[in-house]
């Protein structure tokens, strides 16, 4: 990447199946436009979540992690 | 080879030469402990001390060592094809080694090299682009024992020059050409010196008070010590950790593992332990040593038995004593020898 | 000196799916650089480590004969994570063999004596390579009898199915392949691998047992060779344990002071016998 | 529920060893709330985009080791 | 100190003669100075090789978990609020167990006393009273006890066992006079990228031997998350990532259950301070949830419950 490029962050997004995956599914059903910056990872329930893949998203280099229920 | 005299006064003189065109270490105190460190004058380098924390053989085995590296790309033409990592590129000086962890590498020489097919060139780059000199021991610890398992504070195997401290001047041996080289130009010894030596050395020996008897585990057959009742109490405190192996300077157990990155792949080896269930742990979740009594044995029996089986009778311990002093546990392999032999 | 950690590349030429379950599959793999596939001399009962760069490595047994050519096979069950990988290859990926590995079949030292084969499962591997390298006209002619016994638990698990039907019809051998249960469209052995064995009842005189298959088939057929009078230095058996190096080194796959990837994978029973049963 | 502990003590800590509190972003959206969605995520993209790359934790293989 | 060690021979002969237990588990003699070993007696004549003294830095509670029988366990504060926490996680039952309670007289950290004799070889030390007579080779040196302790005996809040079936010498005082909450979490008052660092120095010299996770009386999942081949959680290689992976995981599945025992300190070969990491935590599990580990038979453990007004305003 150039320095005078904009930093376009890559960010790990953990979403709940029934929650949060489904408000992004209605974001893109009524064509609502957010930045292209996340990388989604479909969880059963927030309590699937583990602090394990936190840091192993963080590990293999991306600058943000968001965990929504 | 030769005797030489190296006097306090010259030692900076000494070093410079040394690293002229190499690299070299020495044990240096820091935070407290006992470590090897890159040393250009005489006066940041240990002359007086016991021994390292940790054995030095990170410096030929590495704990974390890139192997290979490759192109993590399929269908590339050079995509996904290993690639060894480049050798040591300057050779290197250990200054101050004691003489039980110069006789480890020349155990462990047994292991990594032995015929064209297992021939480590990992660890013969390394051995054969160091050179080791020794400091004899003159103040051996209460947990050293290297007398009773065939090595000596004043030990020469594996070195290249043994020092020996004689007060105001050290007794420089050359023991190979690359050491000869070394000291050559140094003033020789007198006879009055060699004798010092001598008398420092039999002083050394007679200071090693405990240590192990192996006349018997020597002769009896692998299944009856492999049987003995003992390893049911050995095993019983033990945490199975890795302390023991991980200091110990003749364990040279390890685990081989890809990693990825994007494009970019290598082949990596870590040290890995006997004492985890995962070592040999099969694919199908049959462990041949399921239990932590048997891993425990595992390593005594490798070590005191398996390696003098397979190697002419060389012990797969060298007396340093350092996981009678680290082992959380206080496991203390004289007394587990000592019950083998009984 | 070369560096033996570096696997030789090679491409996958073939896939085959060698059982109805899809857990085993076999591999022909093609050396990529002539010189590596000259330097690669092996015998039957050899393994290779199979890598996978991103993955790993595993010991896998050669199941090709150096009679069949340059090229190598491998049959491949799917556990791990490298063998799972390996399932989802295609013709034509790259991939390396490092090898060959361990010891071998002492076919040579077995010149003229019978030679009795046990298989179970697909432990079935080297011994196919064995039995090409036997059957090879080159060879055929220094062994007496040969009796190839292997059993899987239902046909659809059987290996090789071509090529030991091709054994059994050229008359060079006596061919006995067994199923554990009656299956629809079977009309061959049915039994545990023990029983047949016991049936055929191979003697023991001027002649060598080669065994390999899963503990519990090992078990309940030593017994049976005891009984029909064969000694221990008789039965040839070839043991899996976990390996990385794969050159006697690293430290986890030794059963007392033996590396199974450098002094085995093939021992005698009579050397087992003075050995931990840690395998 | 029983998370929202866990996320909790992880966020403290990882705030405690030296990941910017910006590059961990927890929140509740329900499965209707789409404009919410769109919202939380700019605002998280705009958090970590004003830290810049992240400097920790990352294990990088091209080191020599 | 010795009459302590006499009572707790006796009582453990006495347990092991009636056949109220199978074993009693305690500690005996080191074969090096300042170090105390786990050790099981079977027998009233083992019984005797039992002793007690300041360095008895192992968790003995580690060794009650998946061992069969009934047991007898030498329990100061620490260890008995982890015998606690494993009856309160259903590892065995308290009918199994017989709590051998001693007041703890704060142990001693063998670094310490190291540190200042350095490159000098202790070979014995003597308890006194309020003293340690350290003797070595060609010294010998009397230290105030007190200055010696282990970092987390110092600002012990339980000296006391919480359970005992039997109490041998007097219950004594709580706490040693340090305040934890002066202590604790070292590093709040930097800033991030001065935090990362120090972190940094606190690992750099670990090994990754595990033996800070092995003396544990928390750890005893049958496999570890850095176990964990596939997916690998925690790569097993000296960078600092992996290392970091581990040490912050380890420290985090302590939350709510981790009573600051030291055992991990105490067994790590090379000095770690990863209670720079677990003081975080039970400060913070303290501070949240006001909960302390150990401290009573039948807690609800606290990442094992939630209240509806539970602190969230990190969550968007």
């Amino acid at each position: 990447m150039s320095e005078n490029a904009e930093f376009s962050p890559r960010i790990a997004a953990f979403l709940c199946n029934w929650c949060s995956y489904g408000a992004a599914d209605l974001a893109g059903v009524s064509r609502l436009q957010y930045p292209p910056n996340i990388q989604v990872i479909r969880i059963p329930c927030t309590g699937r979540m583990s602090p394990k893949f936190i840091l192993a998203a963080f590990r293999k280099g991306v600058d943000g992690v968001w965990v929504s229920g | 080879m030769s005797q030489k005299i190296l006097a306090k006064n010259k030692l900076d003189a000494f070093l410079q030469g040394l690293c002229r065109d190499q690299d070299l270490f020495a044990p240096v105190m820091k935070d407290g402990k006992v470590g090897w460190a890159p040393v250009a004058t005489a006066d940041q380098a240990l002359w007086d001390f016991s021994n390292t924390e940790m054995s030095p053989k990170d410096f030929f085995f590495p704990q974390t060592e890139c192997m290979m590296r490759f192109k993590n790309v399929q269908g590339d033409p050079q995509g996904m094809i290993m690639q060894a990592e480049p050798a040591l590129n300057r050779p290197r000086v250990l200054l101050n080694i004691r003489p039980c962890d110069a006789k480890a590498f020349q155990v462990l020489d047994l292991i990594f090299v032995q015929d064209e097919m297992t021939n480590d060139l990992y660890w013969r780059d390394k051995r054969e682009k160091t050179t080791l000199i020794g400091l004899a021991c003159n103040d051996p610890c209460p947990t050293c024992f290297c007398t009773t398992v065939g090595s000596n504070p004043h030990g020469t195997t594996g070195l290249d020059v043994l020092l020996v401290d004689l007060g105001d001047k050290f007794l420089a041996q050359a023991l190979t050409a690359k050491g000869e080289a070394l000291v050559g130009d140094l003033p020789a010894a007198a006879g009055g010196d060699e004798a010092k030596a001598a008398e420092l050395k039999k002083a050394a020996e007679g200071k090693i008070s405990g240590g192990v008897a192996m006349d018997k585990v020597n002769s009896r057959e692998v299944m009856e010590l492999y049987d003995a009742p003992l390893w049911d109490r050995v095993m019983e405190s033990c945490l199975n950790c890795g302390t023991c192996t991980f200091c110990c300077p003749t364990c040279h157990c390890f685990d081989i593992q890809d990693e990825t990155q994007g494009q970019d792949g290598r082949r990596v080896r870590n040290w890995d332990y006997c004492m985890s269930w995962l070592f040999t742990m099969h694919g199908t979740g049959h462990n041949p040593r399921g239990t932590k009594k048997d891993r425990v044995r595992q390593r005594f029996m490798h070590k005191f038995k398996y390696i003098p089986v397979k190697r002419g009778g060389e012990i797969g311990c060298v007396g340093c004593g350092r996981c009678v002093r680290l082992c959380p546990v206080n496991i203390d392999v004289r007394q587990v020898v000592n019950d083998m032999n009984a | 000196m070369r560096n033996t950690y570096v696997p030789y590349p090679v491409s996958i030429k073939e896939v085959r799916v060698e059982t109805e379950d899809k857990q085993l599959k076999s591999f022909w793999l093609q050396f990529l650089n002539s010189e590596d596939a000259s330097a690669f001399n092996y015998t039957p009962g050899q393994f290779a480590e199979l890598s996978i760069s991103g993955y790993g490595e595993i010991p896998i047994g050669i199941a090709s004969s150096p009679t069949e050519g340059r090229d190598l096979l491998f049959t491949v069950n799917k556990v791990g994570s490298v063998s799972s990988r390996l399932h989802n290859m295609k013709a034509g990926d790259i991939m390396g063999v490092r090898g060959p590995l361990g010891n071998s079949y002492p076919l040579r030292a077995a010149k003229g004596k019978n030679i009795v084969i046990v298989a179970g499962g697909f432990a079935v591997t080297t011994l196919r390579s064995t039995m090409n390298w036997l059957l090879h006209p080159d060879h055929r002619g220094d062994y007496g009898e040969i009796t190839f016994i292997y059993g899987a638990r239902t046909p659809g698990m059987l290996l090789y199915t071509q090529e030991w039907t091709a054994w059994q019809n050229s008359g060079q051998a006596k061919v006995c392949v067994t199923v554990d249960r009656e299956a629809p469209g079977w009309s061959g052995l049915v039994g545990f691998v023990p029983t047949v064995t016991g049936d055929v009842a191979p003697k023991p005189d001027n002649a060598i047992a080669l065994i390999c298959g899963p503990p519990i088939m090992i078990k309940f057929t030593q017994p049976v060779f005891d009984k029909l009078g064969w000694q221990s230095d008789q039965i040839i058996m070839s043991l899996e344990n976990r390996m990385k190096c794969g050159i006697g080194i690293c430290g986890r796959c030794n059963v007392g002071p033996e590396y199974v990837c450098k002094d085995g994978p093939v021992f005698t029973k009579t050397q087992l016998d003075k050995l931990p049963r840690e395998y | 529920m029983f998370a929202r502990r866990r996320f909790a003590v992880l966020k403290n800590l990882l705030e405690y060893v030296g990941i910017e509190p910006g590059r961990l972003h927890f929140s509740w959206i329900s499965s209707a709330e789409a404009e919410k969605f769109q919202k939380t995520v700019a605002a998280v993209t705009e958090d970590v985009k004003a830290l810049g790359p992240a400097q920790h934790m990352i294990k990088d293989i091209r080191k020599v080791a | 100190m010795e009459a302590i060690a006499q009572k707790i021979r006796e009582a453990a002969k006495r347990l092991l003669s009636e056949g109220k237990v199978d074993v009693v588990i305690g500690y005996a003699k080191g074969t090096v100075p300042m170090r105390e070993y786990p050790y099981f007696a079977y027998t009233p004549e083992e019984a005797e090789n039992l002793t007690w003294s300041s360095f008895c830095c192992n968790n003995l509670a580690l060794y009650t978990i998946r061992r069969p029988g009934r047991m007898a366990v030498v329990a100061q504060g620490c260890v008995s609020r982890n015998l606690v926490n494993l009856i309160n996680e259903n590892q065995f039952k308290r009918d199994d167990l017989y709590v051998i309670g001693v007041n703890s007289p704060g142990m001693v950290d063998r670094r310490k006393v190291q540190a200042l004799f350095p490159g000098k070889t202790i070979t014995e030390v003597i308890e006194e009273p309020e003293h340690l007579l350290v003797k070595g080779q060609g010294f010998e040196e009397r230290l105030e006890r007190k200055k010696v302790f282990r970092s987390n005996c110092l600002t012990c809040v339980q000296r006391n066992p919480v359970i005992s079936d039997e109490m041998i010498g007097e219950v004594g005082p709580e706490g040693h006079g340090g305040n934890i909450d002066k202590v604790a979490a070292p590093w709040e008052k930097l800033v991030p990228a001065e935090r990362w660092t120090e972190m940094q120095e606190t690992l750099k010299d670990c090994i990754r031997c595990y033996a800070c996770r092995d003396a544990c009386p928390l750890c005893y999942c049958h496999v570890c998350f850095v176990d964990e081949a596939q997916p690998q959680w925690c790569g097993k290689t000296q960078d600092e990532a992996d290392v970091a992976t581990f040490h912050i995981l380890r420290a985090f599945h302590c939350a709510g259950r981790c009573t600051d025992c030291g055992a991990c300190e105490s067994a790590c070969p090379q000095g770690i301070k990863m209670r720079r990491l677990t003081s975080k935590i039970e400060k913070d599990i303290r501070a949240l949830y006001g909960y302390r580990p150990g401290m009573e038979i039948g807690a609800q453990p606290p990442m094992s419950l939630f209240k509806p007004n539970d602190p969230q305003d990190f969550i968007k």
